[in-house]
């Protein structure tokens, strides 16, 4: 069953040089309980596809999409209102550079409480109750240490008395998880998660996101630059090239059939393949740069870059699908 | 974002020129600099077609009210004072001393302060540490209260109160412009023009001032209100240009006791002061924004 | 080390670096302070036409070793000798005739206020006596090199993309045809295909010129496939050091494992 | 944190010397401009005797009527603080909401309008506001005095030189007529050295607001779902209102300067006025004494605001850990 459904996505952002269409025609699928890999590289317009999911767009943008459904709800729809309960509830997210989006001038422990359910009346009631009959209930405290155990930090107290500055870049990110989990929501979005962490720190985030996958369930959007880390953990991918998804399957039908060549220009960057083999070769990369926002080439916007172009490639290709492996070319072919 | 959409996709703008092309679309900026201009050239080339001199007295015609007012008359557009000088030329004759006082200050300010400030930033040592403790004390000293002690030594007059105030604003705005430079030199490409084997005078040159235009315009719009403001006040306070020579401060000190009786001759230096501080302001504003959004 | 057991029989080492230290003071009262060693002592030698991978976790000091090489920080004690002559012998513009530094960021280390032609005119300006038309002639031959077009000359380094960037601070350091180029870490922060392309122009300038390396990085496959010696750091010392082959296919310590193991990861597990 | 105060207060040694240098100068060229003092020592030695003398709180006497200039000074000065204050707290009152606002609705049209008040109290002489605050009454009625620290009437001992605080001393002879009489000198002022404070926090603030607001971690916080409302009270708020702190002390010397001004336009006893008549009779000496009591004033407030800082926000605590 799929958990979001996003079809057609179209962002289009007012600049100085006029309308820019920056996200085209995007469809992103994730099932409930897996988890997603979005990949692109940097600029490619993944941040940009989460926040209109998030509905955290400036007001010079404008969303279009067919479809845009959490669950049952729409998303397109949403009053201010409903849209925040759901931010709280329905979907977390986490950063990169954790420690920027800690605020600096509170200890964690007030930013952990802050995202929290907020105590009813009752439980308040309950509470004074249980202080006047002098029994100990720390229920909170006892639910804050038990996120921090839950994301894999063992000295809770050290660490929630702190300041963010004073925590290392992977605690900052651990907490940012325990914040993310607080309210169990059903979608995780991880925004480039480890860009700029040490690889021990990296491995370390990823094992946890996967094993919180494993043990609750929840299902994880993890975007990402980084192919070779990413595909590991997904159990589907999505790929992006300047703001068009390309290719979108399981991991299976990835790694095994890939149909897009831009994918299969990414499957050749992964480690372990017979190119390393000779020292000091040359490494595959496609010819040409990234266009830049303004410069986009009409139609198929991997176009110029592409091996395969033909003449047609000048128009958009059609989303094919053959069981849930879709992607978008006019001349998909399978490597050998 | 230097390349020029439009008709001319080819041209390469330099970041002057791209700047410049920005302040162009911002109208009231524009307007600001031109009254500014008009301005200068004013107080420059007041003597030439002002039609009074500013000391030319007439006891035919006593304070007399600005024209719009009953009494007033077309002869003297503002009135004049109680010795039958016209106000609008004396307003002029004012603006000049006051405008041209504080555009010497700050040029000469301006440069001064930022060698200093660029000698400081670029130093280390025995040399910087004993500068920023001079800074750390002079600035703890207000300006109104150095300008007096310069002007108990000189003496009262228009070129010492310039001097003062030359010397007072100072150690300001070599600290203002030793922060912009201090804190572009942490920067990566600096660095690097080091490591090319790059002269001090060339990095500052090349690597340095072209990169801190917007806090140059900050500081420098800053030093020149202060300056406006502390010859007026100097001016007032009966420290600055003495008679027969009149800035607008003076000007204000001189019709006090005539307050109740002809307002306006305290009211029109006060305003002429306000629109000049506030003309420099709103083009220095606009200029700010235009580097900003150039170096973007 | 044979290889520089070989050497030291022939000539001198384009590079050789003995008991270098460098260690940062930090003021902990009125008078007195607290030294911090980043690095040392530290020996290596590094030949024409080879590349020196230092490896290592953060902090373990590989980045301010090669400041120090490049001649951004000062060494509190130690050697370097550039074929044969110490460092500190060679003025600044021997010194940037022999080594260059390509930064980090090629966004913050190009002056964004002077034009590509003008940042590579610069050190050829300051430190040879060419005349203005052999000037030019080096810039264009450099440029090629790199693979840009001479149409970059008049653009200013915000009109470039991310990857044309990085050309022109290569561009930078190879203009001077300097015998080592040092790399702080250039590809960490770039996309994996923009990284691939910055691999390939490194190694066939390399090719071309014979020009010695010496880079910081992460990624152990690169690394391997990149470099002749690698130099694995820990805490400042060097805990193994010896040809990429070996140190990748048989590394001797613990963290050279680990490090090497972090970069096959298997999150599944 | 230890060795972080002593380096200040080092800091505040050396600075301080430098201060007691120049006033040394300056007492050394008026007294040589009014031929009282003949003295053959060396400049060094005479620079020690003049240190000690300090040291003992001794900065001369009167050449007029011969009063401690020190005790006349500091009462003068306390008079000046009072009337800063004031202003502060009126300015702060008006500008801080006035600047949160255009920080958090940038480059609206309530932000301009907000920029252009701010942008006029700048440009405003402060002594002709004052002119035109003193001509007032004359158009709109007697509502508020404008001349003197406090109406002749009342005869209130000087206890801490704080006027506010000494009237309230003597309400067994006055009741709290006093006090209100004080406020009511001191508001009109007050009110004209807002002005130029009010223009000074409403751009800080603005500056400081959307930094803040542009900051990541209010990002997280939209993320998390929370409201507007809720995020500029629980986060922004709170990190956008310290920074200012530090910069306005810099303005410090600049916001004494023009109370200096106002008193001499409103008639005040404060240091302005005082260092004024004294200069104006002749009395040169007391130049050396109003520069080491408002220098050394200013010096130590920065350095007081500069250790508070360090003790209320954590970021540059945070910061003061890295020098380490």
């Amino acid at each position: 069953m799929a958990l979001l459904d996003i079809r057609n996505l179209s962002i289009d952002i007012d600049t100085a040089q006029g309308k820019i269409r920056v996200i085209d025609k995007a469809s992103l699928n994730i099932v409930d309980g897996s988890i997603h890999g979005l990949i692109g590289e940097s600029g490619s317009g993944k941040t940009l596809i989460t926040k209109a999911i998030l509905g955290l767009h400036n007001s010079n943008w404008t969303v279009t999409a067919d479809r845009m459904f959490l669950g049952k709800t729409d998303l397109s729809k949403l009053t201010h209102k409903e849209r925040r309960q759901i931010l709280g509830k329905e979907i977390s997210v986490i950063f990169q550079e954790p420690s920027s989006y800690l605020d600096p001038s509170q200890k964690i422990r007030v930013q952990i409480e802050s995202v929290l359910p907020k105590k009813t009346w009752k439980q308040r009631f309950r509470l004074i109750l249980t202080k006047i009959k002098k029994v100990n209930v720390q229920s909170r405290r006892l639910q804050i240490k038990e996120l921090l155990h839950k994301v894999g930090i063992q000295n809770d107290v050290a660490v929630l008395n702190c300041f963010p500055h004073q925590l290392s870049e992977g605690v900052c990110q651990k907490v940012m998880i325990a914040m993310a989990i607080a309210n169990s929501p059903r979608l995780i979005i991880a925004d480039e998660p480890t860009t700029a962490m040490e690889a021990v720190t990296q491995s370390q985030i990823f094992r946890l996101l996967y094993k919180l996958n494993q043990l609750n369930n929840t299902t994880l959007l993890i975007l990402s630059n980084n192919f070779a880390n990413t595909s590991n953990i997904s159990d589907y991918m999505t790929l992006v090239y300047c703001g068009q998804t390309v290719e979108s399957g399981s991991y299976k039908q990835i790694m095994g059939s890939a149909m897009h060549p831009y994918t299969q220009s990414m499957l050749k960057t992964l480690i372990n393949n017979v190119q390393f083999n000779e020292h000091k070769a040359q490494l595959y990369t496609l010819p040409g740069n990234i266009p830049s926002s303004n410069q986009l080439p009409i139609g198929c916007r991997l176009g110029p870059r592409c091996p395969r172009a033909q003449k047609i490639c000048v128009e958009n290709p059609t989303l094919t699908t053959k069981k849930g492996h879709s992607f978008r070319c006019h001349y998909p072919t399978k490597v050998s | 974002m230097l390349i020029n959409n439009g008709f001319n996709e080819d041209k390469i703008q330099s970041p002057l020129g791209y700047i410049w092309s920005i302040f162009k679309t911002k109208t009231i900026a524009v307007v600001a600099m031109w009254l500014m201009i008009v301005l200068i050239i004013i107080s420059l080339f007041a003597p030439w077609f002002v039609p009074h001199s500013p000391l030319a007295q007439n006891p035919d015609s006593m304070l007399l009210p600005p024209y719009w007012v009953e009494g007033g008359n077309t002869n003297h557009i503002l009135g004049t004072d109680d010795l039958g000088r016209d106000s609008l030329s004396r307003l002029f004759h004012g603006l000049q001393l006051t405008l041209g006082g504080a555009l010497i200050i700050t040029l000469l300010v301006g440069i001064i302060g930022m060698l200093i400030g660029a000698a400081a930033a670029l130093t280390k040592g025995v040399k910087a540490s004993v500068l920023h403790h001079l800074l750390d004390a002079l600035l703890a000293i207000p300006t109104l209260l150095s300008a007096l002690i310069l002007i108990t030594i000189f003496g009262p007059s228009y070129t010492n109160c310039l001097i003062a105030i030359s010397l007072s604003l100072l150690p300001q705005f070599i600290r203002s412009s030793f922060l912009a430079i201090e804190q572009e030199l942490s920067k990566q490409y600096i660095v690097a023009i080091q490591l090319d084997g790059a002269t001090k005078t060339r990095l500052f040159r090349y690597g340095i001032l072209p990169n801190i235009l917007e806090p140059t315009v900050t500081i420098i719009n800053r030093l020149f209100t202060m300056a406006i403001i502390e010859i007026a006040t100097l001016g007032f306070l009966g420290f600055g240009a003495q008679l027969p020579q009149t800035e607008l401060g003076s000007l204000i000190a001189s019709s006090m006791e005539l307050i109740y009786l002809s307002p306006w001759l305290v009211t029109f230096p006060g305003i002429a002061i306000f629109a000049v501080i506030i003309i420099v302001n709103v083009f220095s504003e606009g200029l700010r924004h235009a580097v900003l959004e150039g170096e973007e | 080390m044979s290889l520089s057991n070989q050497s030291e029989l022939n000539v001198q080492p384009l590079l050789k670096v003995t008991n270098l230290c460098k260690s940062f003071k930090h003021a902990t009262g009125i008078l007195s302070s607290r030294e911090q060693l980043a690095f040392g002592p530290v020996s290596f030698t590094l030949e024409p036409g080879q590349t020196l991978a230092v490896v290592g976790e953060s902090g373990s000091g590989k980045s301010a070793l090669v400041r120090t090489i490049g001649g951004m920080l000062i060494a509190n004690s130690g050697d370097i000798y550039v074929k044969g002559q110490h460092l500190s012998s060679l003025n600044s513009q021997q010194r940037c005739l022999s080594i260059r530094m390509i930064f980090q960021d090629p966004s913050s280390s190009l002056n964004p206020k002077t034009t590509v032609g003008k940042i590579l005119h610069a050190p050829l300006q300051l430190n040879t006596d060419l005349n203005d038309k052999q000037r030019h002639q080096q810039i264009l031959e450099t440029l090629k090199l790199v693979g840009l077009l001479p149409d970059y000359l008049a653009f200013y380094p915000n009109m470039l993309s991310s990857v044309q960037k990085h050309q022109v601070a290569i561009a930078r350091a190879m203009i001077l045809n300097p015998d080592i180029i040092i790399a702080d870490e250039i590809l960490s922060t770039l996309d994996i295909s923009l990284r691939f392309k910055i691999v390939n122009l490194l190694l066939k300038i390399q090719k071309a010129k014979g020009t010695s390396y010496i880079f910081v990085a992460h990624n152990m496959h690169l690394v391997k496939h990149m470099s002749d010696q690698i130099l694995v750091l820990h805490q400042g010392k060097i805990i193994e050091k010896g040809t990429a082959k070996s140190v990748c296919e048989s590394p001797q310590e613990e963290q050279t494992k680990y490090l090497l193991l972090s970069h096959q990861p298997d999150y599944r597990k | 944190m230890l060795s972080f105060l002593l380096r200040r207060l080092n800091l505040l040694l050396i600075t301080a010397l430098i201060l007691t240098i120049i006033a040394f100068a300056t007492d050394r060229i008026v007294s040589v401009n009014s031929e009282t003092v003949v003295n053959s020592n060396g400049y060094i030695k005479q620079y020690f005797a003049y240190l000690w003398q300090i040291m003992n709180g001794d900065l001369g006497y009167s050449s007029v009527d011969n009063q401690s200039l020190l005790e006349r000074g500091l009462i003068f000065f306390a008079s000046t603080l009072e009337l800063c204050f004031t202003a502060l707290i009126f300015s702060s009152i008006i500008a801080i909401p006035l600047g949160l606002l255009a920080g958090l609705f940038r480059n609206t049209r309530l932000d301009y309008a907000i920029m252009t008040i701010a942008i006029m109290g700048l440009a405003l002489p402060v002594f002709w506001v004052g002119v035109m605050a003193v001509l007032l009454p004359s158009v709109w009625g007697q509502v508020l005095p404008v001349d003197g620290n406090l109406s002749l009437i009342y005869e209130v001992p000087v206890v801490t030189g704080f006027l506010l605080i000494d009237t309230l001393m003597v309400t067994e002879q006055y009741e709290l007529f006093a006090f209100i009489d004080r406020v009511a000198h001191l508001i009109l002022p007050a009110l004209v050295l807002s002005f130029f404070l009010i223009t000074e926090i409403v751009r800080l603030t603005r500056h400081s607001m959307t930094m803040v607001m542009r900051s990541n971690y209010i990002q997280a916080a939209y993320a998390k779902g929370f409201s507007r409302t809720k995020i500029v009270f629980a986060h922004a708020l709170k990190n956008a209102l310290p920074p200012i702190i530090p910069q306005l002390r810099l303005q410090l010397s600049t916001i004494i300067s023009f109370a200096m001004t106002i008193e001499i336009v409103f008639n005040l006893n404060g240091i302005g006025k005082w260092l004024f008549i004294s200069l104006k009779t002749g009395d040169y000496l007391v130049l050396p004494a109003g520069i080491l009591i408002i220098s050394g004033f200013i010096l130590s407030f920065s350095i007081f605001i500069e250790i508070l800082m360090v003790v209320i926000s954590p970021l540059r605590r945070g910061s003061l850990y890295a020098d380490k």
